[in-house]
């Protein structure tokens, strides 16, 4: 009565499925905490292992969940320098600034396994060679450009200053910390950042802390949920206390529910970047790096050896409801940003049978 | 006559022990049937199969015609068997009435608790066995021969034809006791038929109508009690001869060791303000004080003050060589050259998991240490010497103290004790549940350790035993010190008299 | 059954442990509500008695489980997990049931798992998650009477066990039935979105309906009686031909039970499920309310009503805390909650310690006792400043002070009972 | 004080619970290395032993103070927020000695809290956090001996206190000392740097010391006498004239250092502290490891071999399963640890079991208990072929015939049982 039971490995073939390791070498994606954000990423890389042919390569992909802590990711990358297939590597740093991950990434660049970030990079200023390229966007402009949209939606209705308060799992996460700076960077002077609240992963003490919000805070103009499940806390409240539409949304990463919502106008904005995108370059960087397949390398990075030439910009997304949105293409320097209506951007997903991004 | 219970060779086996070997034993119906051995012969164990507590043995079962395997206790008292254990069994959080009923609770028609038809049959059986507690008083509240009276009376709520008591009055007082035996007639005018354990030999005398003796797990022989004596009994028991003692004579006591003044426990928040009110006395050295008094007179309290053990701040002054101590704490008594054997072994005396060696050498182990560490060898010596200065009959040092007998773990504490070259001994109540055999030899020791010059107190809840041993007798009521007899005065009927003084106002205040 | 305590203050009909709770949270309330610069708490009463009966109600129904536990003598350490695996458990059942036009309709539905689901397979699920928690009792049972495993060690294990069993389950079968493993699986049916809309009145219906069956069970039926006489004294209980392994079946499914139910709730609340996140450390305040309430890990002592009001008392005083601080609150969450319990175990034993002579600081151990907890509360007192509005400036003295305060008080305390003791 | 099943194979000379868990230890090593596709443990042992050392080093630290606690009668529930109080404090200290250019230098150096200091600073700061860790001990002595705090309750309310009073601290003294809060701080001096790099040797080699000390405490001298009597019997102890009270401080002061230094150990690894997240549930696995080396949580027995031992072992398996699930083995961690307390506490009990004529499945619990044990055993084993080469396809099949076959043997004793009862 049950087929999908032996029909699992047709599935997904060879790409996410570690135990393909007899002979073949793996490429591991390890991840910072496990969520949504990161499914579309596991999409991404299957996609690219079938687009690119990893297992005529003799190579697989398969992707590592992090636990939200240094210590989990530290853990796993000594975990990976103990195993002799793993030829590459490719990490979204839990933090930026830890000497003992950048560390532990040199230790696996000695062992001849290739390293790069994605995502998340390490903090350039000081570990750049910890890595050998970074892919995706980075989140200080993710946020700013969140900061832009929630800006332009403000003035379009006549709010010209007030307080705003971002949601976060935790405040200290590299990507939490850029994408709220970003944020307060281009949200606008006038509007003061008083609280960002930590709900250490726990959706429903996510809920309480925009009702607390709602109750503790004075002159409320903006919500920000900066990880994904912060978007449905924040739009189930404002319904909840009937605050929907009274006060301005804007998300980060487009999840089911955030989806949802926005069709139903109560996110006015959504940042969303390609973690399925960054999967499918993260196959086709890392196998032009085993192989050595210096074409392809130049192809994604045309600017190697000058500054910032070692980064590659995954595409980054600005979602409204539609084109009613005061929200235009304008507001963006090209390039950097894709603007897209909701209808465009399902139509997107499906393309790429994708639920959430 | 059809015997109501007939035991077929049953065999009973512990892992280690053999608990009973091949016991065999009629019960006619409507005797008095008590059952002697000495610790560890297996009385309990023999009344734990009868009554269903322990399920798995070898051997048959018969009660009244049939053969039995009870799967639990619920099975027994269905055959019209129930039990007083020989440990107190209560719940203390617990009412009184709710105790007694447990696991039979009455039901309403509703099939919800009636508490109330409960607490009415308490009373009823309360004022049956002439006590007043309130069937509503939690058992924590309880004195703790109230206590075991609840046991008696929950025993009795289920008026079944087979009762078994094993050890009942080892914590009643003397008036109890014979409240005791007046319900014990009355239940033998029903017809039923009573199973009694007791090392208290008038005990069995006065009550029994046949005698069965158990030993090392065997029956060895049962005997009509008219057709026998105390010694013969005994002696089975033991299976020697118990030469008849005589102690105390030519002990000459030396200079005064310990001086007690006006010494004073208060009792904070109870109706009875003190404890312990205004005891004076002074012992001296190889010499030998018995404390007597009813349960609950406040004698562990005393040797708790002595020890600096008691839980409030002790008024009125000790002397010890004639200098004043204050002991906040059992070890600046024990350093001050005070040992104290406390009552009730199994908690507050022996350490389950360690072996007979650990437990004797415990509180003289600095002894054995050099540059800090312990040497074992010095240990071994040291324990290994009191195994031999008082005969203990052991495996070794590295037994497990639990496997010993009662009497033997009594001696091996006493031996804890004795290693700290103390120069007054506290004995409370050392040879309760102790069989006849080891309490001679304990009797024995006291008399030998005293002649050395050591000094001591004992209390007891068996004044024979007190009148052997102690060449003085402080006598205890509610607290109140009421009399001390010199060996010479001191009569059973005397020591009652002052012992139970007062004791009629304590018997309304609670 | 009754705390101690009811000695003193005899005239007071009510059990007194219940009532000085219930002043508490009063209390905390009115002076919350005064404090707070914007008076939340009476402007928006209704707004924050929501909030903290949705959370009090959750709390409670575990730790109702909790408390019934710790009466028979043992203890549950699982029911954070327990709730993550019910949820899990519902949301697995609820996928096999995803209609088959959700499944058409592309992959992306089933991707990151979200479900839509006809009422039977809701039905179904839910009867599985509430199964799911007596199985895992009737395990906890088995472990702890028949392997003899101490409760601690038994709940220890599944505490470590079912969360990730859960974790391991989901990855499992969302890999079986959609290709794509997830570990968050997204509930959005019609019936969950309503339940999410009432889940105060809801939960709070289902918690009052609980706790009055618990309380009638504890102190009207005999098995309560039997509850009680086990955890008092077990060897009695068991000697007097009372089960006591069923009786502790049913404690520990019981408790399974509650947790489930709470799993639902939550599974609902959240409308997602996250077996790695959800309901941590959910039963360390489900065992401080019971604690809180009255309830003794000896066993035999506790209350229904104490466990409630426990409850109620830790959600309100946290949420008061929220509500004073106004940044940032979650972060001493930990700490209000272990301060609320050993003040109130403290106070519970208060009178007996008084009666006795007992010293607070004895010997060496008091006089390093001392330092270090005048500190801890300057430390505190100083934190706390730093996020209320009075006082926010100059607060290295308030913390000196406070310090040097604490510190002159227990020093006085301790000299007092070293004379007493001479 | 060594376990009762000391009594059987009494020929053997060394402890049988210890043997067994080494060999135990030998066996999971062995059995890895081959199945495993790379056979890691063969090809890059000292890779793989550095690895497992390092955790089972860290772990047994922790652990030992965990059963010195258990040992004397207590539980520390408190380590793993212990750890992360210690780091916290060690830190934040290393703040204060900062040099001035280092927060000169920009915003982004203080935003993370990179911190580079002098060696006085590292000094006083390693100085500062085990003090901490004896502070928290006296406090716990303090709670469970004056205010008779049951050991439970008082480490529970550290538990979740001190974490989150780690993470308060953090926010108000970076806020006060750096003008902007942080609740991580990294720390990057050469000094934790050297510490990072010879971690495995450092630690392994403190631990050795620990144990060592430990060892001499527990078994040469008269504390360590004392210590077996007061779990034992608490009582007879106080009346043998042992100063029961100084003897927990003792202990809890003990656990608490292991915490603080494990706390250190733990920030030089990960060069970041944030209390939040540090070292969550690791007294868990401190309990664990004490409990699987023989430890009774009644109080009076444990050796320190064993504990060291266990936790040796714990982290083997967790290790090993990481070589043979490639990708996401910490999600089965948790059942892995759970499973083993659960095998091994059992085992040590088995020879009581098998000679008491008790049933393992007894009346209707058991009936119940039977396919609830199935279905586990069946589920685990399910997941745990997806993640293995052979049988990787027909999974379904896997499942059933496990879930049958299990169900079919507990069924045969079942029913051998009740035939046996007859
Ligand atoms: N549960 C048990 N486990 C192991 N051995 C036991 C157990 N119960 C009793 N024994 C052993 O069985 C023997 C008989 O014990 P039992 O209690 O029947 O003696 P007794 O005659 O009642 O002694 P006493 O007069 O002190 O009550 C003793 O050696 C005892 O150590
Ligand atoms: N811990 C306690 N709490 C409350 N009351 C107590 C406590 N210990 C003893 N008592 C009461 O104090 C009185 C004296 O108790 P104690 O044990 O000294 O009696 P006793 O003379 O030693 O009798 P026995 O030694 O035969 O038990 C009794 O009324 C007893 O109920
Ligand atoms: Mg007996
Ligand atoms: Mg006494």
């Amino acid at each position: 009565a049950l087929p999908w039971f032996a029909g699992c490995p047709a599935a997904t073939p060879g790409a996410g499925d570690p135990t393909q390791s007899g002979g073949t070498k793996r490429i591991v994606f390890l991840i910072n905490i496990p969520d949504p954000y990161w499914e579309a990423n596991l999409q991404g890389l299957n996609e690219g292992a079938k687009m690119f042919d990893l297992a005529s390569a003799g190579l697989s992909v398969t992707q590592d969940p992090g636990n939200g802590t240094t210590e989990g990711q530290i853990e796993k990358l000594r975990q990976y320098a103990t195993q002799d297939d793993i030829v590459g590597v490719a990490i979204s740093p839990w933090d930026a600034d830890s000497p003992a991950i950048v560390e532990e990434l040199q230790k696996l660049q000695k062992k001849g396994v290739k390293v790069i970030t994605v995502d998340n990079d390490v903090n350039r200023e000081k570990y750049r060679d910890s890595r050998s390229f970074y892919l995706g966007t980075d989140n200080l402009i993710a946020g700013q450009a969140l900061g832009t949209g929630l800006n332009a939606v403000l003035d379009a209705k006549g709010v010209k200053s007030g307080n705003f308060v971002q949601f976060v799992g935790n405040t200290e996460s590299d990507n939490a910390r850029a994408r709220m700076d970003g944020v307060k960077d281009k949200i606008g002077a006038d509007f003061v950042e008083v609280a960002r609240e930590a709900d250490g992963s726990d959706t429903g003490r996510a809920k309480d802390n925009v009702r607390n919000t709602l109750l503790n805070h004075k002159d409320i103009v903006a919500l920000v949920g900066i990880w994904a499940y912060n978007a449905p806390a924040i739009t189930g409240v404002l319904q909840e206390t009937n605050n929907t539409g009274k006060i301005v949304v804007g998300t980060f990463d487009a999840q089911e529910l955030a989806i949802e919502a926005m069709a139903k106008k109560e996110i006015d904005v959504m940042v969303v970047q390609n973690p399925f995108d960054m999967g499918v370059q993260t196959v086709r960087l890392m196998k032009a790096m085993i192989q050595d397949d210096q074409a392809t390398i130049k192809e994604m990075f045309p600017k190697q050896g000058e500054p910032d030439g070692d980064m590659y910009t995954t595409g980054l997304r600005i979602v409204v409801p539609d084109e009613s949105s005061p929200i235009k293409k304008e507001l963006y320097e090209e390039g950097v940003v894709e603007f897209m209506t909701l209808a465009q951007f399902r139509e997107w997903l499906t393309k790429f049978g994708l639920k959430s991004s | 006559m059809q015997p109501i219970i007939q035991i077929r060779s049953i065999t009973k086996t512990y892992p280690g022990v053999v608990a009973l070997k091949d016991v065999s034993l009629d019960i006619l119906p409507g005797e008095l049937h008590a059952i002697c051995g000495e610790n560890g012969a297996g009385k309990s164990t023999l009344m734990k199969i009868l009554s269903g507590v322990v399920g798995s043995y070898e051997g048959e079962l018969h009660v009244g015609g049939k053969l039995v395997q009870f799967g639990g206790t619920r099975a027994a008292e269905e055959a019209g068997i129930s039990i007083i254990h020989q440990e107190l069994n209560l719940v203390e959080q617990l009412s009184a009435a709710a105790n007694i009923f447990l696991g039979r609770e009455l039901r309403t028609s509703l099939g919800f608790r009636d508490d109330r038809a409960m607490e009415q049959a308490a009373e009823h059986l309360f004022r049956e066995l002439e006590c007043n507690i309130g069937a509503k008083q939690p058992v924590s509240e309880l004195r703790v021969g109230d206590q075991q009276l609840i046991e008696i009376a929950k025993a009795l709520s289920l008026s079944s034809e087979i009762l078994i008591m094993d050890e009942p009055t080892s914590a009643l007082t003397e008036s109890e006791v014979e409240r005791l035996y007046r319900v014990i007639a009355r239940l033998r005018a029903r017809g039923v038929t009573i199973l009694y354990i007791s090392h208290k030999m008038d005990e069995v005398f006065r009550l029994s109508d046949r005698i069965t003796i158990l030993r090392d797990g065997r029956t060895v022989q049962t005997l009509v009690t008219k057709e026998t004596n105390a010694q013969q009994i005994t002696q089975l028991m033991v299976g020697r001869e118990i030469a008849a003692l005589d102690l105390g004579t030519e002990r000459t006591p030396g200079e005064v060791v310990l001086q007690v003044e006006k010494l004073r426990l208060p009792w904070p928040g109870h109706a009875r303000q003190w404890r312990l009110k205004d005891i004076s006395f002074e012992l001296r050295q190889g010499e030998i004080l018995g404390i007597a008094g009813l349960m609950g007179a406040g004698r562990t309290e005393l040797l708790e003050c002595l020890f600096g053990a008691a839980h409030d701040p002790v008024q009125g002054t000790i002397r010890l060589h004639g200098k004043v101590q204050q002991f906040a704490h059992p070890i600046e008594a024990c350093e001050a050259g005070i040992a104290m054997v406390t009552e009730d072994r199994k908690r507050l005396g022996i350490f389950a998991e360690m072996n007979v060696g650990q437990n004797i050498s415990l509180c003289q182990l600095k002894e054995a240490t050099t540059a800090g560490l312990v040497s074992s060898q010095r240990e071994e010596a040291m324990s290994q010497s009191m195994l031999q200065s008082l005969a203990v009959k052991t495996a070794g040092l590295v037994a497990r103290i639990t496997s010993l007998s009662g009497g033997n773990q009594q001696k091996c504490i006493i031996g804890r004790w004795l290693l700290t070259k103390p120069t007054v001994l506290l004995l409370d109540d050392p040879t309760r549940g102790v069989d006849v055999g080891a309490k001679a030899e304990l009797y024995r020791l006291m008399d030998r350790l005293c002649r050395e010059g050591l000094a001591i107190i004992i209390t007891s809840s068996e004044l024979p035993e007190l009148l052997t041993v102690s060449d003085r007798i402080l006598v205890l009521s509610e607290g109140r010190q009421t009399a001390m007899f010199s060996r010479a005065e001191a009569t059973e009927h005397r020591i009652l008299e002052a012992a139970t003084k007062g004791y009629a106002e304590a018997a309304q205040a609670n | 059954m009754s705390a101690p305590s009811g000695r003193m203050l005899a005239w007071w009909p009510f059990p007194l442990t219940e009532t000085a709770i219930f002043l508490a949270i009063v209390l905390v309330y009115l002076v919350t509500g005064a404090l707070d610069p914007n008076h939340t708490y009476f402007n928006a009463w209704d707004a924050s008695a929501k909030m903290i009966l949705r959370n009090a109600a959750l709390l409670g129904i575990v730790a109702l489980g909790a408390s019934v536990v710790i009466i028979v003598g043992g203890i549950d350490l699982s029911s954070g997990s327990m709730i993550a695996f019910s949820a899990t458990t519902c949301a697995l059942i609820m996928m096999f049931f995803t209609q088959p036009e959700v499944q058409a309709s592309g992959r992306i539905a089933m991707d990151t798992g979200l479900v839509t689901v006809s009422g039977l397979g809701i039905f179904l699920a839910m009867v599985g998650a509430v199964l799911s928690g007596l199985m895992v009792g009737t395990l906890h049972t088995w472990m702890v009477t028949s392997i003899r495993l101490p409760p601690f060690v038994a709940t220890l294990a599944t505490l470590v066990g079912l969360r990730s069993f859960a974790r391991g389950m989901c990855l499992f079968l969302t890999k079986q039935y959609w290709g794509s493993e997830t570990e968050k699986i997204t509930v959005n049916t019609p019936f969950f979105g309503w339940l999410r809309e009432n889940n105060v009145w809801i939960s709070s219906v289902v918690f009052l309906v609980l706790a009055l069956v618990t309380w009638v069970i504890l102190s009207r039926t005999v098995l309560g009686r039997h509850i009680y006489a086990i955890g008092g004294n077990e060897e009695a209980a068991r000697l007097s031909g009372i089960r006591t392994e069923n009786v502790k079946w049913f404690a520990y499914c019981f408790s399974g039970l509650c947790s489930a139910i709470a799993g639902i709730f939550l599974m609902a609340d959240n409308s997602t499920v996250q077996p790695a996140l959800m309901a941590q450390g959910f039963e360390l305040n489900a065992i401080a309310s019971a604690v809180v309430g009255g309830c003794s890990l000896q066993g035999g002592i506790g209350t229904v009503l104490g466990t409630a009001l426990g409850a109620l008392f830790l959600r309100v005083v946290i949420d008061a805390v929220a509500k004073l601080i106004k940044a940032g609150a979650d972060v001493y969450q930990g700490m209000i909650v272990g301060i609320i319990v050993v003040v109130a175990v403290t106070s519970t034993q208060f009178s007996t310690i008084s009666h006795s002579s007992r010293q607070f600081f004895p010997g060496w151990r008091g006089i390093w006792a001392i330092p270090t907890i005048s500190l801890a509360a300057g430390m505190c007192v100083m934190m706390g400043s730093a996020n209320i509005q009075f006082a926010k400036d100059r607060l290295l003295l308030v913390g000196i002070i406070v310090t040097l305060v604490s510190l002159a008080i227990l020093s006085f305390i301790k000299l007092l009972e070293s004379h007493r003791a001479k």
